[in-house]
């Protein structure tokens, strides 16, 4: 049975979005999501040690043969992001029990749960694919998913978020299409390993470019890497709260997995960072995105929105990993992936917490929460420290890996642009803390009560891996090397 | 107890220490029993490992290790001694000053207040004890939180201008440039133990070496070199206590205590001087140390001249430690000692003032040592160690500083302390003036000492800044024992 | 169908492919930005399934007397491209429908315009 | 329209000719041009035809909207429950060969069920989206 | 003749988007998308995707209008305001067109049969599909059976869409009362 958990933990979830229409009762449809994703996790972990060693697990589907046939093909590098992205998506399955009580009515339940079976289907089924056309059926999936997760918000503004984000995000897909169609016109296969060992011949042809560019702009769209961000702020902010959290934590995550497997298994690096400059354009949309995008947070007038441009930033922290174009730059790359999926998905789910008592995050809403809320305004402000990259929390672990890889390049002032957008960190941050614990709460806040216990405990979970996984880092930093070490050895 | 368990116990002590303040927030007294406890408890623990480190061991306790060749370490060097020794000590003074002075001003938040005091004072053991610049790092950043409550304390709206300052200026430089140094040490040396002579290796340029000094140095804000001081005055805000024990001693020696080990441990004082890499470090301290010293002599208000006068004396430190000679290393190690027990004198003395008479400013001290004995008195004994005469600490370690600027001819160093001298003078001496000589202006409503805790507490510190003169074993044996390895 | 026919394929495919894009970036509102984004997308069928025709080749289906056949490939991928495509749209519409009852109106500019900064209380829906 | 007897009664027979020719297109789709998904397309058309002739509710009552959303789940589920049978008969996910003794047999046998599926899942989808914007078009009438 | 024929297909669907482009009234836009599609269809005949022919027949030129227009009469949008700014937006068409151009003009040459997608996957397809499927239409073998799972995440893609359209657009037993 395990040779089979390579479909089946995409398979599983896929199975059962219909079931969950079929059971309709929010109760059931919750138990569903719940034992789904726990099984996935499970298959998604047992993945993660098999790949560990450096094995490479091919599955053909139907049986076919590659490249005739699609293929799932798992080694270090998306086992490393599957299991992050199952892990994430039973803590949400969990957390949006109580969360969307209070946002989505009792009857439409059961279409968010089907609706997070399928994104989750589709997130797993793009890390875990072979096949490049396969990639973008799956990626219309979780995005078409993620459109209707949005538009389900409360506010009449998660209509338009959804809107945009559903035009930019069908352009990034048409653009990925036409990058898989003059890769497969050259190449004449749509695996991805096939393609990999047939684009050498063809790499000066000027079509094999243009692919490479469709694609890196078709996937950046979705990964939200500046200037192609512009969807993403509005899709956080009024998308659900557990929504909110799951999408900061795996959605880009994900499409940043996809441009480094591109990257580095399938067009090489050589070609890619060699002889094409793509290293340079990352590190310098990288850079405008760490310091503009963590700038424009400072002055949101609304926390989420506030952290969702944060997350803008933090993205520009991997891309710079990979534009770095060293092991150690992918390793902080992809070590900065798994941390910053914690954080950010820990702050809105907390987030999630307060909008559920508050009514909103707006930072006149939230004038004196530390007071009423203690633990819920601690665990952000913890989180709060790992965007920042403070020592004991995850994201110092990523942010050193970065600047150590800058240095190592001997780009010192790359390392000091580093540590300065997260000065920005603190200063967006430190605005949570002064609102949170330095203004007396409002009469409306005084009445608030802390959390309910289980959204907590969930979130806390969180906040303890951000503490914990900056302490030790065996999982994600040993992971991430395996995986780095996958991408650079490549497919096949 | 093993040296282990000394070192867990005497860093987990103030912890604990704050949680049982915590809780017993309602009942002052038992409060202000357990703060005293704790420091009396830690400072025992500290003196039982300072018999392991004169015997010439180096203890050690590995917390946690982060990342291959990244830990979290614990191990006790002579100056770390020296700095935990004199850090804890004082707490204990403190505390005791702390009780008089808060409930005489009726200051509001005491829980809070002791809370931070003692997790400041576990940053502080943990800063001593660092076994790497790692562990120093972390424990740096936790002291600057940990006290910007402190500093904030009155909550006003200048409090919390002035604590922006704070935590902007000592976060910014620490991450901007400290950070930054320590990676590219790791980056360089793929370690960041401290180890005798340094883990740089002797085969850097002089211009790496340098810069890297420079990012050190500008780095380590808490050492308050221009131009990064500007925290230090604006710190002043808070109540004296935190001025004293902080302001005076933990924070800004934590400053120099880093930049001394960095020097002798990181670098190695024969790599720096092989390769003339901090030739340019004794002009800016001595820069700062003047400049510094006028600053103080032309601001009237007492909390703010004193502030001043620790800027320059801590550049004193970095200096000594800039000149690489055994003997000023000496120097600059007792100077943590010796600055600490008189400035927090002079702090004291300060807050007995404010207590006692509300008064703050320099030119309103006519006479004030008539109705005020005891402070005066003990504050013309800081006065003195500042100045640097006998029979005051301060000489001793002048005169190490002094006899290193020769030994090593810097004569611009020797100049520089012997007219900072004279500056210092000039601003302390008037004050012990006008609070004797002069007489009060009529009309003065009359008051006596402050709280006897204060009297006692800044008495006992103006004994300790004498006994040191006549008594500096102890101090000295570290610092030797630091210069010697 | 000619070589030359077969360049002004491609042509065309990128003529269409520009008009699509532009459509859908530069009008505002919500319906025709849809119509501009399937003709965008269509755009890509002819540069998957014109280099896939064989001179003289057949549909891709078995017959006697046929000996040469088109690349059937391409045509399998586009047949889910279509498809996907119409879902997507599908579920453009129906945003675009509520965004009308939201906003009663389908023009871009006038929903921005009846938006406060994003920190304003939550509006309910109509 | 629900007076015009003639229209009523072509669109009846109308209807009978799409349903056939929706069956032509699933099946002939081995051989010719066509398949599940075309056919439901087809199929949905004509309920879409009787709706507009015969009216929303008409049409409801035919298939009522509990029956189409099950339907849009069935669908998923005959395909992806192909793939699953695979899986039961030792073979890989989505593997028709060993759906039956002969491999060829098998993969004729897979090929069938999964055009079913599609077909079920498409025509119920583009019924449903149907009825939800006539539906809340005659609100928006209302209104 | 067929070359002739494609070509003046084409012209006409170039022109019918330009048309779609400036053509202000909704209802008129709806229709040309239609037209565009039937040509679009046209020219997939001529070359040889009849399946993808008749889906984008029945997709095009029926669902999506029908969609249309009944989005259409649920929106009340008939005029579409003039636009402001459009340099910008033409800007990043051209350049796509650009890197389009770019990318295709050292494309394999029509129909070369030694070109690689003739020469590497397609020919096991066409040669085997036969015996290995017994299905004659070889797109109906690939779709159904080589790249079944592409089909099976096809129709969940169209599920999505379906209960999608539900979430958004069911009148929810509240929302009912509240009106009544």
């Amino acid at each position: 049975m395990t040779s089979h958990f390579p479909i089946l933990q995409v398979v599983l979830p896929l199975l059962a979005a219909p079931v969950m229409v079929l059971a309709r009762r929010a109760g059931i449809t919750w138990l569903i999501a719940v034992a789904m994703s726990a099984a996935v996790l499970g298959m998604a972990g047992w993945l993660f040690v098999q790949t560990g060693a450096g094995e490479t697990i091919s599955y053909a589907i139907g049986s076919w043969p590659p490249p005739w046939g699609i293929e799932y093909r798992i080694d270090a590098a998306n086992a490393y992001v599957m299991l992050l992205v199952a892990a994430i998506g039973l803590l949400v399955a969990l957390y949006s029990r109580a969360s969307i009580a209070a946002e989505i009515p009792a009857d439409q339940h059961y279409l968010f749960y089907t609706m997070f079976a399928l994104c989750l289907t589709g997130l797993l089924g793009m890390a875990a694919t072979g096949d490049a056309f396969n990639l973008f059926v799956f990626l219309e999936i979780a995005s078409l998913s993620t459109y209707v997760l949005i538009a389900l918000g409360r506010d009449r503004r998660a209509l338009v978020a959804a809107y945009q984000y559903l035009i930019t995000g069908t352009i990034g897909a048409s653009f990925i299409v036409i990058g898989v169609g003059l890769a497969y016109l050259e190449t004449g296969t749509l695996n991805l390993a096939d393609m990999a060992t047939r684009l050498p011949d063809v790499s000066d042809q000027r079509s094999v470019r243009a692919a490479l560019a469709f694609l890196t702009v078709g996937v950046s769209l979705k990964l939200a890497l500046f200037p192609l961000h512009l969807w993403l702020p509005n899709a956080y902010t009024y998308a659900p709260s557990a929504v909110a959290a799951f999408l900061a934590a795996t959605a880009t995550k994900v499409a940043v997995y996809v441009l480094m497997r591109l990257y580095y298994s399938v067009f090489g690096a050589k070609l890619v960072f060699e002889e094409l400059a793509v290293g340079r354009v990352l590190i310098a949309l990288s850079l405008a995105a760490m310091v503009i995008a963590s700038a424009v947070a400072i002055f949101q007038r609304d926390v989420k929105r506030m952290f969702a441009y944060s997350s803008i930033a933090q993205v520009g922290y991997i891309t710079l990993g990979i534009g770095i174009a060293s092991e150690t730059g992918l390793i902080a790359g992809i070590v900065h992936l798994f941390n910053h999926a914690l954080t950010k998905g820990a702050i809105f789910m907390l987030l999630g917490c307060i909008a559920l008592r508050a009514g909103g995050v707006g930072f006149d809403r939230i004038a004196g929460i530390g007071r009423v809320m203690p633990l819920t305004s601690f665990g952000i402000v913890i989180g709060g420290l790992s965007l920042i990259g403070v020592p004991g929390t995850a994201g110092f672990v990523s942010k050193w890996y970065l600047v150590v890889a800058a240095l190592e390049q001997g780009a010192l002032w790359l390392a000091v642009l580093v540590v300065a957008s997260s000065l920005l960190a603190i200063v967006y941050v430190w605005r949570f803390v002064e609102a949170a614990y330095f203004n007396a709460p409002s009469a409306h806040i005084a009445a608030l009560k802390e959390a309910p216990a289980g959204m907590l405990a969930l979130s806390w979970v969180m906040i303890a891996a951000c503490i914990y996984f900056g302490l030790d880092t065996r999982l994600t930093l040993g992971g991430a090397t395996d995986a780095a070490g996958a991408l650079m050895r490549g497919w096949p | 107890m093993t040296p282990e368990a000394l070192i867990g116990a005497a860093f987990a002590t103030p912890i604990a220490g704050a949680a049982a303040i915590a809780a017993l927030g309602r009942a002052p007294n038992l409060r202000e029993a357990a703060t005293l406890a704790t420091a009396a408890a830690l400072f025992l623990l500290v003196l039982a490992l300072t018999q392991s480190v004169l015997a010439g061991e180096r203890p050690a306790l590995m917390l946690v290790e982060m990342m291959p060749g990244l830990a979290l370490r614990f191990e006790i060097e002579p100056l770390g001694m020296l700095f935990g020794l004199v850090a804890s000590g004082l707490w204990i003074v403190n505390s005791i000053y702390s009780m008089g002075y808060m409930r005489a001003n009726g200051e509001a938040h005491q829980t809070r207040f002791y809370v931070c005091f003692a997790l400041a004072l576990a940053s502080t053991i943990g800063i001593a004890f660092a076994g790497n610049l790692l562990t120093l790092f972390v424990f740096y950043e936790a002291l600057t939180l940990v006290t910007y409550p402190l500093v904030t304390h009155s909550g006003t709206a200048e409090a919390r201008r002035a604590g922006r300052t704070y935590i902007g200026v000592l976060v910014g430089t620490s991450i901007l440039f400290l950070l930054i140094a320590i990676v590219w040490t790791f980056e360089i040396a793929s370690t960041v133990e401290f180890r005798s002579g340094g883990i740089l290796g002797p085969d850097l340029d002089r211009a790496t070496l340098a810069a890297l000094l420079a990012l050190y140095v500008f780095g380590i804000g808490k050492a308050a070199v221009m131009p990064v001081h500007r925290w230090l005055p604006a710190a002043m805000v808070a109540p004296t206590p935190v001025s004293a024990l902080l302001h005076a001693v933990a924070v800004v020696k934590a400053g120099v205590f880093c930049v001394i080990k960095i020097v002798v441990y990181v670098f190695g004082t024969e790599t720096l001087g092989r390769a003339d890499a901090a030739a340019w470090l004794p002009y800016v301290a001595g820069f700062t140390i003047l400049a510094a010293s006028v600053v103080a002599l032309r601001s009237n208000n007492l909390k703010r001249r004193l502030a001043y006068s620790t800027v320059s004396q801590l550049s004193y430190v970095v200096l000594a430690t800039a000149l690489l000679a055994p003997l000023s290393i000496v120097g600059a190690a007792l100077h943590v000692a010796a600055h600490a027990v008189g400035k927090i004198t002079l702090f004291f003395a300060a807050g007995a003032i404010y207590t006692a008479a509300h008064k703050t400013e320099v030119s309103q001290l006519d006479g004030i040592g008539r109705r005020m004995p005891w402070t005066m008195g003990a504050f013309a004994v800081g006065a003195l160690s500042m100045i640097g005469l006998p029979p005051a600490a301060g000489f001793v370690s002048k005169w190490y500083m002094l006899q290193g600027a020769l030994a090593a001819s810097q004569w611009v160093a020797f100049g520089v302390i012997t007219l900072s001298t004279l500056l210092t003078a000039a601003y302390f001496v008037p004050i012990v003036y006008r609070a004797f000589l002069v007489r009060a202006p009529a009309g003065e409503h009359v008051h006596g000492e402050a709280p006897w805790t204060m009297v006692l507490a800044l008495t006992a510190t103006a004994a300790a800044t004498v006994f040191l003169f006549f008594q500096p074993a102890v101090p000295l044996a570290l610092a030797r024992a630091l210069a010697g390895s | 169908m000619t070589v030359i026919a077969a360049q002004f394929t491609y042509w065309v495919t990128i003529f269409i492919a520009i008009a699509g894009l532009y459509i859908v970036i530069a009008r505002g509102n919500l319906i025709k930005k849809l119509v501009g984004l399937s003709i965008f997308q269509t755009s890509v069928y002819l540069l998957y399934i014109a280099p896939g025709k064989l001179i003289g080749g057949t549909a891709p289906i078995y017959s006697v007397d046929f000996a040469i056949y088109s690349n059937p490939l391409p045509h399998v991928l586009i047949l889910t491209a279509i498809v996907v495509g119409v879902a997507t749209l599908a579920l453009g519409l129906a945003l675009v429908v509520r965004i009308r009852e939201a906003y009663g109106t389908i023009e871009e500019d006038e929903i921005l315009a009846q938006e406060a900064p994003p920190d304003a209380v939550a509006t309910p829906r109509p | 329209m629900k007076d015009y007897l003639v229209l009523r009664v072509i669109a009846k027979l109308m209807i009978g000719f799409m349903l056939l020719f929706a069956l032509y297109v699933q099946f002939h789709g081995d051989f010719g041009p066509g398949g599940g998904f075309q056919a439901g397309v087809i199929v949905a058309a004509s309920i879409v035809l009787y709706a507009i002739i015969y009216g929303l509710d008409a049409a409801r009552t035919v298939i009522p909207d509990r029956v189409i959303e099950a339907l849009i789940a069935v669908g998923v589920l005959v395909f992806a429950g192909v793939g699953v049978a695979g899986l039961l008969l030792g073979g890989n996910y989505l593997d028709y060969f060993v759906l039956s003794g002969d491999p060829v047999h098998g993969q004729h046998r897979g090929i069938f069920w999964v055009e079913a599926g599609v077909l079920i899942t498409v025509f119920a989808v583009m019924l449903k989206v149907f009825y939800l914007f006539a539906s809340r078009g005659r609100e928006a009438d209302a209104e | 003749m067929e070359g002739v024929i494609a070509g003046a297909l084409l012209t006409m669907m170039a022109a019918a988007t330009v048309a779609i482009a400036v053509q202000r009234n909704l209802f008129a836009v709806v229709i040309l998308s239609g037209i565009y599609s039937f040509l679009m269809a046209t020219v997939l005949v001529a070359l040889d995707a009849v399946d993808v022919a008749m889906t984008e027949a029945a997709v095009g030129a029926g669902i999506s209008t029908v969609l249309l227009l009944s989005a259409l009469h649920l929106s009340r949008g008939e005029e579409v305001k003039p636009l402001h700014k459009p340099l910008l937006p033409l800007a990043v068409a051209v350049a796509t067109g650009g890197a389009l151009v770019y990318g295709t003009l050292d494309l394999p040459a029509f129909s070369d049969p030694q070109a690689a997608i003739h020469a590497h996957v397609a020919p096991r397809y066409i040669e085997q599909a036969y015996r290995e499927t017994g299905v004659e239409n070889i797109v109906t073998a690939v779709l159904a059976s080589y790249r079944g799972y592409d089909t099976l995440g096809e129709t969940t893609v169209v599920f999505t869409a379906g209960v999608g359209v539900i979430a958004l657009l069911r009148r929810r037993r509240r929302a009912e009362k509240a009106r009544a």
